[in-house]
């Protein structure tokens, strides 16, 4: 089944008002469930309160590959133009290399792909965040200092 | 006491634990999976953090992320709950050298009682019975048969190299064992490239029983009685109680003082469970420890009135223990009532199938004597990758007929619709007169489902 | 089975009202869920299943005024030119005074108001219950001797 | 044993005597108005049958239509919870006279403690104490001075003919009473045509303290203990807990002697409950007795174990007391910990206007020593004709301290969506000082409420 295919179903789903769809086919499975009902509003996440957490910088960091994972369902869309690089990792966002240093990135920037946008800190270890599109800099979501949990947005880049 | 903790688990373990800490008056921060993000843990808890996708591996194994959730969050301590990485004794010390504090046992504890050999070695030199057999492989069946003469009939011949049953003899008598000892160490030759054999006794219908354990760090070591786990399918306990239909006060206090010497030989502090084969002449073998608050402890809670879950919170904290009245040295356990735990799994309840989806319909059973400790509420969706415990239904009588009686309406009055459940097996097996005596070992359940008639 | 085929099915569920569909064959699975309802559907009232009780027959029966009660919200409709008569108490339903006796009416009688349909038996007590309309009987709902509950239906009269 | 049981009620009771009888393996006949055809009790009993509309007098106090009900579905026995028709003298002898078993004390019973002045005297002259008082009205204020030197001040005065507060006024001393006597004999005249007064010992802050009494047909008759409650708002219980914070062992005694005295004199059979005030100095005074199940009952199930719907149903049947170790001629009550229960009402928290309507989310707390008693489920459109009861959160601590600190956490997790409940309250109650360190008399929650600073 292709995309098209999907497409085709899930408007159907919709304009019909059906709860779900699910169909199974060898390895392959679809499942679509009806626009959200009014009833019962997902229960809401507590926002998390991070205290800011003392950091030690470092000389050299590990390079972790910008592995741009599927953004997670729930991450909200920015612009359908806007690719967001989101994080890998769970721990201590900072713009630059260090407290004196420059931002790696700001805000109109164009940036290679490979190239490193931030720095997250996690269990004492720099892990170097690089772009996985090249483009130019739309949006930087988090502050530097701030927790992030896996998933969450870093940059919005709008792919050259 | 702690002022942050942070729960690395799911489920209804992790409401559990952030239950004990709010009774506490300690903060909670749960962590979970990108497919967690509206499970009730997340709500339960004061703050939380997405630690990575929905596999295990990646997130609730992912040691590099729990820890710098509990950095960014400002956690002074972690509980593992069960599984994941409860007993991941790397963990433990990485926890300990960034500085935070490991709600459990001793890492070298929970290393020493993980490796089998290791364990049985150590609770052997402890004095706590094991099952006897050769210590290495037999030679010849001239040996072999003496061994045998020695620790009684009947014995297993096992492969050294063998699992999963496979290359595995039993003899009831020395014509027998002589017979056996050949073909086996030429099966095991064959399947193996090692005709080496082990020799053992054998028990027909083991009863696996477990002993409760708890150590603080001044050193106190006490027991909270028994559990009986005979009924499982596939090493799955299903149905779990206190106290077992199969100890008497006597031997009760033996096998406490037992678990109680395999703990004190690796110095354990905090909740442990010693696992016991319990044969039908009353002797019993050790078998493994489990370093770690174990699915079934609500049983042991009913029949005791303890929390558990907030006394490892506590000892962990260096308090000693605050248990009146124990099994231990000097105090002899009296279990208050009967108390069992009917295993509530989102799955076929004859196909064992699991049945992940969306939990349409909910109504857990309340009144007198009844625990439901679950996660579940209306409009979750079930994650697939993870165990498919949905509910554990716990009750508490004066009497075990009191308890099955109890078990029996809180299961009829237990809705649970868009996924099927095991509700109706337990319910059956509440009808096999087997289960309603007691009379039943680690064999019985596979032998039930398969259709054999039920013989204890 | 291919999307066409599939889009032909959701179309069956949503107009015929179904509550679910589901298909298996080999390697292929198919579900579809019909639209969603309103908010919980009202959880379904199990059926009484009553025995027949032993009765004495008495002389004289005290009359009860036939309230005919506004039928309650559960009752089906009959047919809307039908005036359903329900029972305004609990109790044992007889068509006829004694055993031996006609009963009071039958399907195609003729009634005046204030005539009297049936008796219902409750704490030994016969309660003649009376139409509240006049007209043709064309329908009797419980058998001879069967309990009925409050509000439950007795007749169908169609007025003259 | 019966066979079958119709349950004469509705709501959480109605469910929780269904759980009774399906432990007994007694089948249940559920009865129901035509609001209540979706409630849970009608689901969760064998058979159902509807006796009415929805007006109470229609249905679950129309003894016709609840007797027809039971004779159509061949029911031996009628169980009538608490409200409606439960202290019906009337209704049990009827039922008796059918045939059919009433679990309830013997209608004689019934009758002689419904009647407030008849209860006095009965408990009087079984050795109970009432409180100290004129026998009728007070001729003079000479008189009024010679009874008050005798009893002790402070003293009421009340007008012979009132009610609700009306015509009362409290003196500290004989030149205060000389004053007030002429004053409220002139208002009770002005008020009600008849200026006659009684004369009673004032107790400034009383609490509400009762005993929980069990009694068979073989003549015995035992105390479980007692419960506090004197949380209350317009004499509605809000929340209850056993043991008092203010009843010492020595005190407990007492007082289960005078309420099995209090029961013995009408011959008690089945669970009933002496109500008494305490005052501060340790005296306790006679209010009256309920001849029923109460709502709070599960506060002593908790700290006793025992089911005391399930020893209703067996002492109606004929059966011997069941309880092991309970207060009685020759036994000393100990209670088990400690238990809480609060009563979650469908209402504004702080207006206390009844808040009916549809339940959209619900989820209960659970883990160890939580109960809920509850009817509700999600989709459930709370009928307005009845009581705002929607559900009942029982908790258990091995102290009061771990109760409280469970209820807590139980209140936290406890989510209803869809009306407006008294959840809220209870976490504010939790907070004040004095709910705290168990110092509140019967005038506490209303100060509190009314903002005044608490002072107990």
């Amino acid at each position: 089944m292709n995309v098209k295919e999907i497409r085709e179903l899930a408007d159907l789903v919709a304009r019909r008002g059906l709860a779900s769809l699910e169909v199974e086919e060898g390895g392959f499975r679809l499942r679509i469930e009806g626009p959200r009902p009014a009833v019962r509003e997902a229960a809401p996440v507590p926002v998390s309160a991070y205290p800011a957490v003392p950091v030690s910088w470092e000389e050299k960091a590990p390079r972790i590959e910008a592995p741009a994972p599927a953004p997670p369902a729930a991450a909200p869309e920015v612009d359908s133009g806007v690719h967001v690089v989101t994080s890998p990792i769970v721990g201590t966002f900072y713009r630059a290399p260090n407290p004196e240093a420059e931002p790696f990135v700001k805000v109109g920037d164009t940036v290679e792909k490979g190239a490193t946008l931030c720095i997250i800190e996690a269990m004492k270890l720099m892990n170097e965040i690089e772009a996985d599109v090249a483009g130019t800099v739309v949006e930087a979501f988090p502050k530097n200092g701030q927790p992030v949990e896996f998933g969450e947005k870093l940059f919005g880049i709008r792919p050259a | 006491m702690f002022r942050k903790v942070l729960v690395a688990n799911r489920g209804e373990i992790a409401l559990r634990i952030i239950a004990a800490c709010k009774e506490l008056g300690i903060a909670t921060v749960a962590v979970h999976s990108t497919v967690d993000r509206d499970a009730l843990h997340v709500e339960a808890a004061d703050e939380s953090v997405c630690i990575g996708p929905a596999a295990p591996s990646a997130s609730y194994l992912n040691i590099t992320s729990l820890v710098a959730a509990a950095e960014i969050t400002g956690a002074d301590a972690v509980h593992p709950g069960y599984g994941f990485l409860a007993e991941n004794a790397h963990f433990a010390e990485i926890l300990e050298e960034v500085g935070l504090t490991w709600i459990g046992p001793p890492p070298e504890a929970i290393r020493r009682m993980g490796d089998k050999s290791t364990a049985k070695d150590t609770a052997k030199r402890a004095g706590v019975p094991t099952i006897p057999g050769s210590p290495g492989p037999v030679g010849s069946t001239e040996e072999a048969l003496k061994l045998a003469e020695r620790i009684g009939y009947p014995v297993l011949l096992k492969a050294v190299a063998g699992g999963g049953g496979r290359g595995m003899r039993v003899a009831r008598n020395g014509k027998e064992l002589a017979a056996a000892f050949e073909l086996a160490t030429v099966e095991a030759e064959r399947a193996f490239s090692n005709g080496s054999l082990y020799l053992e006794k054998y028990l027909a219908e083991p009863r696996h029983v477990e002993v409760q354990v708890f150590g603080d760090r001044l050193g106190k070591i006490v027991h909270l009685g028994e559990r009986e786990c005979s009924l499982q399918r596939r090493h799955q306990k299903v149905f779990e109680e206190s106290p077992s239909p199969a100890v008497s006060p006597e031997l009760r206090e033996r096998m406490g003082a037992a678990a109680i010497a395999a703990a004190r030989a690796v110095d354990y502090v905090g909740a442990g469970t010693v696992e016991f084969l319990l044969d039908q002449d009353g002797s019993f073998y050790f078998m493994e420890m489990n370093t770690r608050i174990q699915v079934e402890h609500p049983v042991t809670e009913m029949v005791t009135g303890f929390d558990l879950v907030k006394e490892q919170i506590r000892v962990a904290a260096g308090e000693p223990l605050s248990f009146p009245r124990v099994g231990g040295a000097t105090d002899e356990f009296r279990p208050r009532g009967h108390a069992i735990e009917f295993r509530i799994n989102a799955e076929d309840p004859e196909k064992f199938t699991p049945s992940p989806g969306t939990i349409t319909t909910l109504h857990v059973p309340g009144g007198p004597g009844v625990r439901v400790d679950t996660a579940a509420y209306i409009g979750w969706r079930i994650p697939p990758h993870y165990d498919s415990l949905l509910a554990k239904l716990i009750v508490h009588g004066q009497t075990r007929e009191e308890a099955l009686a109890r078990g029996r309406r809180a299961l009829e009055l237990f809705v649970v619709e868009g996924v099927r459940t095991t509700i109706p097996l337990h319910l059956r097996l509440l009808d096999a007169p087997d289960v309603r005596h007691g009379r039943f070992s680690t064999k019985w359940l596979e032998r039930w489902l398969s259709g054999e008639t039920p013989a204890a």
